[in-house]
């Protein structure tokens, strides 16, 4: 059975390492947090100027000087420190944060994402998306296999205007775990139920499926 | 040398018609709202506004926007309303969007008097059209010049005399950088404190960076995503 | 993920002969003794040094000039001392001097990610030699490259658990730009409080930066100048 | 008469305005502040991290942590700050520093300043002096017009290697006040009881006289 949203933040979860930094965009990504090990030290930041970001505030408790970068009224956890935008990107550019999580449109099998225009349609902005993709050390993908209309998410060319090239590492769907490796993307796990053959189908970007794929363990 | 001013009014002289300015804040979270007030009873018209976000219909840059004040923005997220959307359809407003590390590091960088910076953000992507590239260490980095603004308006938590500021927490964001990168930068505090009373050693933005400074009124303080959870 | 460790002898563990180390403080004033010390007794050789300065005779990186621990210093002023003096002009000792500017700006670049920055120091100079430069609105400017250090060793006033450290009046200077540069910073501070306790406002170097931790014992933090005036 | 050391600085200290943030360089430079006028509001920023120097601490205040550039025991006025030496030096490179004071070995009639090697003598460093030469953008030189040998400082082109190139604005020596102009050095005023002739037979460099030269008024 393919994973729901909370199913697929679940199985990043498991990538995750103790003492890990850890930047979560927004939608399905943000949902990791909910899935971090007990006793596993990850600190979360937030790229508007946060480490340390704790979950949601007690109703009451707002307060809105303390947002993240999707201006999500948050908390602190304790050793939390706030920083300037420019010190926030630097520690991104410079690599000391291990890992990224964010959504995206489209990937293509050489790790383009593509995630922040349509064309024809209001654009809104890359905010710091195409920071994070070009800087990060380890950038994971969470996103639907497929798109509303059936069409896969997976391609061997981005046809939207990319956020950045080459930098996506591994993508986790409803229906699998790929790699992004020099020979495209690899199938490494698959959802609970699925073919092997369901997911060849709904990926259009070169594929390598080695052995017998294991499914993924929630 | 008097730093202190009375209130926005006083504190936004001398801006005009045509002017380059920053606006502190990330979203609606430390915007400078007393100033932007001001500067929308001034309807000074043909503006470039630097700043990460555009403000929502009724509030921040917003309520600039609606009396179409705006020429330009440079901004790394914005459409959060619909008269926005409504004047860049219609051509009536400029939008350049910029990542917003580089949005950062460009303030910093005016603030720091370097020229230009190199980052990787937007190679290989639109926004590396007409750009100078370089290779670095096996990997591709854009540069990015320094911004000029004539004017940079802050929002800090506290202030002093002398122009040092203090920011609380998330309403940090672009406000320092900004600070640093104004021709004139104008600042204004939650609370403003004689010189001498802040620790020197807690000082986010020096005084040297500040040029007005004044204590704000009826901060609102506006939630854009009230998000919470139930008390247990 | 545990930073914190018992003493400088175990928090220095791994660095061997050869290391690039940076190493904070400006003359004797934020210089992390206790770290000196632990790299003095464990005698590891063959060092490039990068530091402002290079101690004096019988204190700071004096110290491990006298053991010939150092075939290589980066600074912007040297000389504090007759050993230097002495293995400098026997070849023993290699030097580059920098503009401190420079400096501290490439370290600050390799801890925001940025290759290589601009800046104007050294135009004309000597210092120019075989860099290249380029023209910025009508001034010219030198291209210097970001450090790559393998280690940076610091000195703050108080740090947490997490690895937050805080440093005190003009014993900041390099610390908190290398503390961001190292590939492996270690910080040792005169308080080690568990996290939670300082003030996430207040921090000067946020932990994501600092990789190993422990309180420092015995500061001697001794004064090059003591200058006073009498008492009225 | 010659102008003694406080003497220079009490005329360079002429060249304040109310409000200016000023660097002063170790030695003569350093007396500036002891004539700053009373009411005048003038900050002093030290290269190392510190703006609102204050005067040298009393005996048994020395704070080791707290010195200036010249590795000095200070202390700080109401409304200081300290900072890391990237702000300091981004400060002073960005133009926020009014004015810059410092010694120097050599001048020449274009600007060019030479004031940290002596070819054949140890080198100590350049420290910040590159950076402020370079950055600053009003620079007063303060030295002796002669060296130890009676050898004019003010020259055609410094004999010594630079530290900085078409930088200097103007220079006060015991003898005279001299703008650097496109003409070259022009004297501006002399000092109480020296001839315009002296001046003239110690500048080597371009030097420019026009009219009556007034004298200073200290």
């Amino acid at each position: 059975m393919a994973l729901d949203k909370n199913q697929i933040a679940k199985r990043i979860a498991q990538e995750l390492q103790d003492g890990y930094y850890v930047n979560l965009g927004i939608g399905i990504p943000t949902l990791v947090a909910n899935y971090i090990p007990a006793g596993m030290d990850v600190v979360l930041q937030s790229e508007n100027g946060l480490l340390g970001m704790g979950p949601f505030p007690f109703e009451g408790d707002e307060d809105p000087d303390l947002i993240n970068a999707g201006k999500q009224t948050i908390t602190t956890v304790p050793g939390s420190s706030f920083f300037d935008s420019a010190m926030s990107f630097g520690m991104i550019r410079a690599g000391k944060v291990d890992l990224t999580v964010l959504g995206a449109m489209e990937v293509s099998d050489q790790g383009d994402i593509a995630n922040w225009k349509i064309p024809g349609k209001m654009v809104k902005g890359m905010g710091g998306a195409m920071d994070l993709v070009a800087s990060a050390k380890n950038i994971i993908v969470a996103m639907m296999h497929t798109n509303p209309k059936g069409e896969s998410k997976l391609l061997p060319q981005c046809t939207l205007p990319l956020t950045g090239k080459c930098c996506v590492k591994k993508i986790v769907t409803e229906l699998a775990v790929l790699d992004v490796t020099p020979q495209g993307f690899k199938l490494l796990e698959r959802a609970p139920g699925i073919t092997t053959e369901e997911i060849i189908s709904k990926t259009a970007g070169k594929l390598v499926v080695e052995g017998e794929i294991p499914e993924m363990q929630l | 040398m008097k730093k202190v001013y009375d209130n926005a009014t006083d504190a936004i002289a001398g801006i005009a018609d045509g002017a380059v300015i920053m606006l502190g804040g990330f979203g609606l979270c430390g915007i400078p709202e007393n100033c932007i007030a001001a500067l929308v009873q001034k309807n000074i018209k043909q503006l470039t506004c630097i700043s990460n976000n555009a403000g929502v219909d009724d509030f921040g840059i917003g309520l600039m926007l609606q009396q179409k004040q705006v020429k330009k923005m440079i901004s790394s997220y914005v459409g959060e309303n619909a008269e926005f959307e409504r004047q860049l359809l219609s051509g009536e407003l400029e939008v350049e969007l910029i990542p917003q590390g580089t949005l950062a590091t460009r303030c910093m960088a005016a603030g720091y008097g370097m020229p230009a910076i190199y980052t990787p953000a937007g190679v290989g992507t639109e926004v590396a059209e007409g750009k100078e590239s370089r290779v670095f260490n096996g990997k591709e980095y854009l540069m990015e010049y320094a911004f000029d603004a004539d004017y940079a308006i802050v929002k800090a938590w506290k202030g002093d005399t002398a122009g040092n500021l203090i920011y609380k927490e998330a309403a940090r964001n672009f406000n320092p950088l900004m600070a640093m990168a104004g021709k004139i930068t104008i600042a204004e505090v939650e609370e403003l404190v004689p010189e001498g009373t802040l620790d020197p050693n807690q000082i986010h933005t020096p005084g040297i960076y500040v040029h007005r400074i004044f204590q704000g009124v009826d901060y609102q303080k506006r939630i854009e995503q009230r998000t919470v959870r139930t008390r247990p």
